[in-house]
């Protein structure tokens, strides 16, 4: 069953070093808070996985809490690179980043083939690329019916899933809707999972029978933190903050920058950020 | 009324969304390719489904999404399903028949290139990767791709291929097993190529009003070829124009207020 | 893009001799209609495809409609046996009848490989049991990284797939909601879908963003059949006539009396049942 | 006040549902394991999880259903999940704790046969089959087994193993791979039985009263072994039977109006 904790003890009591993490998030419902509260604890070597690493990750891979990445698109959407991702497989900085890379099909179905308790995923995938040239758990498996030749994969099962969540009820059962992403899998495929929640409610109440619910039992942690996931966004709570995105480019493109506003918004306050991060950083 | 004259970016949309029928089912990617497909569907194909990776269908977003998952293209889809779900039942099931692909660099094959420049171990540029680009360029029916035509864009030698094109050309693409179509059309900013029927070379075969052969030559990074009968791409129309940059000035504006 | 026909031109337009049909349903929303159209157009030889062949598909075979049926689990849920079903496996009546039997496991996940396009499905499954000792359609695959020897089952992909929901609206597009069963993977897993509806609607109004939708373009032909899931339910219009399921058990029982009603409410009439269909009949 | 005694039907569904916990997450199936789940729901286990494998999760329905679908368990479920998921994510992925199984036999190491009797080919009866039962056996944590006990249920030979359980006995689980449990009670409608340590032999370990060691030995199709010491069970109180009779009273009622 699922235990109501403060975010800080939350993440206290289940991510340790060297763990293989997942925050996940298809651009909606991103867990920056918790992801935040990651850093500042100040974890070390955890393998961090997720389809679309963003600002997120490129805020935990500059403040050194990654040794590798599995992931399948390492940008800022709609905006360009991801420069504190870059600097660390360019340069090393802050010290050398492992990748293991992957195209979203392949990451998909790892999830849920991690879900799904089994060890591989099987896919139509990678068919003339280069991807499997450069990564050895792109492996091929032959379909015992028709002789195909098919991409395998191996499935993702973390250790931590941190995922965000509209709401949760006072059983500890989440609700979540919208662009769903993989977090359902991410978290069905892990040892322990904690949700951060915009907030608890008594009941859900009417809904469609088949409401998109992890429920209780399925959740180690939950914790309340309203708007948990800004600047991404929470569908039917607060929109993405746009303009957030375009101005990590810059904030991102120098290390001591880059340091300064972590220093001031992340490590200095508790609180979960707000429009007024781009203060005293913004062009 | 009096209509600024297309820049070559916008005679690329349009150009783009030219090339989109009221029954095609798009895979749409952010950027030059959400514009096009969104400029399609409010001129000349308003039943166009239009699918983003991030698992809505049938969106009708008013503004164009900055990211692939912005809260505008779930609330204007008939339904969003999960990720996973997408990229099997949907992409891979075969149900797309338009991809459009964009990239760092393309080869004359219409390979891409998205993952990185200089040697994958040690990267001169290290970019975001394919994402969904690998399998929407093996399963959609066929492909675009558009691009702005430059050296740094169109080179003779990818150093990775993230997306597969036609390869090395000729069959090679159903050597390997695949049977869609691949990319069929490239839209530049400067003209259209289209792989040659049987070498699968691309091949220039149209130009937008303005630019000449020399332009495109020069500009490529390989020496490219022209077809026999080269057409000249009709200037966007001033409602294509309007149309697309009312939808551009709201998007602006959307965004805009959302970063304030 | 779906076309709007009515039931007999749909089942007419679709649905050939010797096809591999899957008419899909887990207990909810089974098109008792649709089958029922299909026996009355006296198709041959199809191949039956459906985890839970339950009283639409007893029928359909007692009628001689069926060559082969790929199953999981032959029964009147919650009251015993399939009379017809088992007259035709035990006896031949009214001819032979081949069988591909797997578990629910393994037929969910080859639908679901089907949708994708897979040609096969692997699971952990049939472990020390007796089923790939009879069916060879049960296969072994290795995994290339574990090493582990998991489950195959090739994927099912449909001639036709024939479904029961509760809306389309005018564009062609379906709801449905409730216990969804395979009905969404037998469909894009299909060549052709026929869709019996309980009712059109101008639009679907207010949803979940993550309604389960099936777009109109993945969809052949849409027939309006209020109650065309009877004795079947469909949720939010009317119950499950679970007195039918029980009465079945008799009128199946003997060939004879199984023919007389078959006869009388399918054959001589083209009405969907009603409550009245155990009139006569009846203990 | 006066309460009829129980039917060893009764006691059979009693005891099934006095070896559920509170924080048991349940996959339940049609007939006495669904009695017994919703009865532990409303005596002592007010928390139990009960999921079909309709894909109903969470369920709590007022009255039995007859089928594994009824529109009471999507009625009264925290959600409900499309087929494929429920094996997949729920059942393969290791979340269920306890599966409830019956059959049409059983052997002395808690194999099932729901498929067939006599030849697979050439069946003197044909059963429904398998079903969920396979991979419940598998993927559960721990299984229940209730059936009643009499010689053509409780065999010596299987025809065809459905849903294995210790197999030959011994380790024979654990060599195929198989990390769970399997069958650790069969509550027959005499007795409990249990598999021995070592062996996985299935022993009598409690009766119930009125039940004698010769009643359970002549019903049973192989030489039954008992438990050295040999509980009896605890008759169902009225609370336990009273809050049974009207689950199925109610159900009755609503089965018998659908029917009307």
């Amino acid at each position: 069953m699922a235990e109501f904790l403060d975010l800080q003890t939350a993440i206290q009591s289940t991510v340790r070093d060297g763990d293989v993490v997942a925050l996940e998030g298809f651009t909606h419902l991103i867990p920056f808070a918790a992801g935040h509260e990651i850093i500042r604890q100040q974890r070390r070597d955890l393998t961090l996985i997720r389809m679309t690493p963003d600002i997120l990750y490129d805020q935990m891979i500059g403040m050194g809490v990654a040794r590798a990445l599995r992931f399948s698109w390492g940008g800022n959407p709609g905006v360009g690179s991801l420069h504190r991702f870059r600097d660390a497989v360019e340069n090393g900085w802050p010290h050398p980043l492992l990748i293991e890379e992957h195209a979203h099909a392949a990451m998909a179905a790892a999830y849920q083939s991690g879900a799904a308790n089994l060890p591989f995923a099987t896919l139509r995938g990678y068919i003339g690329t280069d991807h499997p040239n450069v990564n050895s758990q792109i492996r091929q498996i032959v379909c015992p019916f028709t002789a195909e030749r098919l991409a395998a994969v191996a499935s993702i099962r973390c250790d931590v899933a941190v995922i965000h969540a509209q709401r949760a009820d006072r059983n500890g059962n989440v609700l979540l809707e919208g662009i769903l992403g993989v977090q359902r899998e991410a978290v069905l495929g892990a040892k322990r999972a904690v949700v951060t929640v915009e907030e608890i409610v008594d009941d859900f109440g009417p809904r469609s029978p088949n409401t998109t619910i992890l429920p209780s039992w399925v959740i180690t942690a939950i914790a309340r933190v309203p708007r948990g996931a800004f600047p991404s966004y929470a569908q039917g709570y607060y929109p993405r903050h746009n303009g957030f995105y375009l101005a990590w480019d810059e904030i991102s493109r120098d290390r001591d920058r880059f340091l300064a506003w972590m220093q001031r918004y992340v490590l200095d306050r508790r609180e979960v950020l707000g429009p007024d991060c781009l203060q005293g950083v913004a062009a | 009324m009096n209509v600024k004259p297309a820049t070559r970016s916008e005679t690329m949309i349009v150009a783009a969304s030219r090339a989109l029928k009221n029954d095609d089912v798009c895979f749409v990617g952010i950027g030059a390719p959400s514009a096009a497909c969104n400029l399609a569907r409010l001129t000349h194909a308003p039943d166009i489904v239009l699918i983003y990776e991030s698992g809505t269908i049938g969106t009708r977003p008013n503004v164009l999404p900055l990211s692939i998952g912005d809260g505008e293209l779930c609330d204007t889809a008939l339904t969003t399903v999960p990720v996973p779900e997408m990229f099997s039942y949907w992409l891979q099931g075969g149900r797309i028949s338009i991809g459009f692909l964009g990239g760092a660099q393309i080869d004359r094959y219409a390979n891409l290139n998205t993952t990185v420049i200089g040697p994958y171990d040690a990267p001169k540029v290290r970019l975001p990767g394919g994402g969904g680009a690998p399998e929407i360029g093996a399963h959609c029916k066929q492909t675009f791709i558009t691009m702005a035509l430059n050296r740094r864009t169109f080179v003779d030698q990818l150093p990775f291929i993230t997306s597969f094109g036609h390869g090395r050309g000729g069959d090679h693409r159903r050597s390997l097993g695949l049977t869609t179509a691949g990319p069929t059309r490239v839209i530049a900013d400067m003209c259209i190529l289209e792989p040659e029927a049987e070498s699968k070379e691309l091949t220039v075969t149209a130009l937008y009003e303005g630019v000449t052969r020399d332009d495109v030559t020069r500009e490529c990074g390989w020496p490219v070829r022209f077809a026999d009968t080269l057409a000249t791409l009709p200037a966007p129309s001033e409602q294509e124009l309007r149309v697309l940059r009312d939808l551009q000035e709201r998007t602006r504006i959307a965004h805009g207020a959302v970063a304030a």
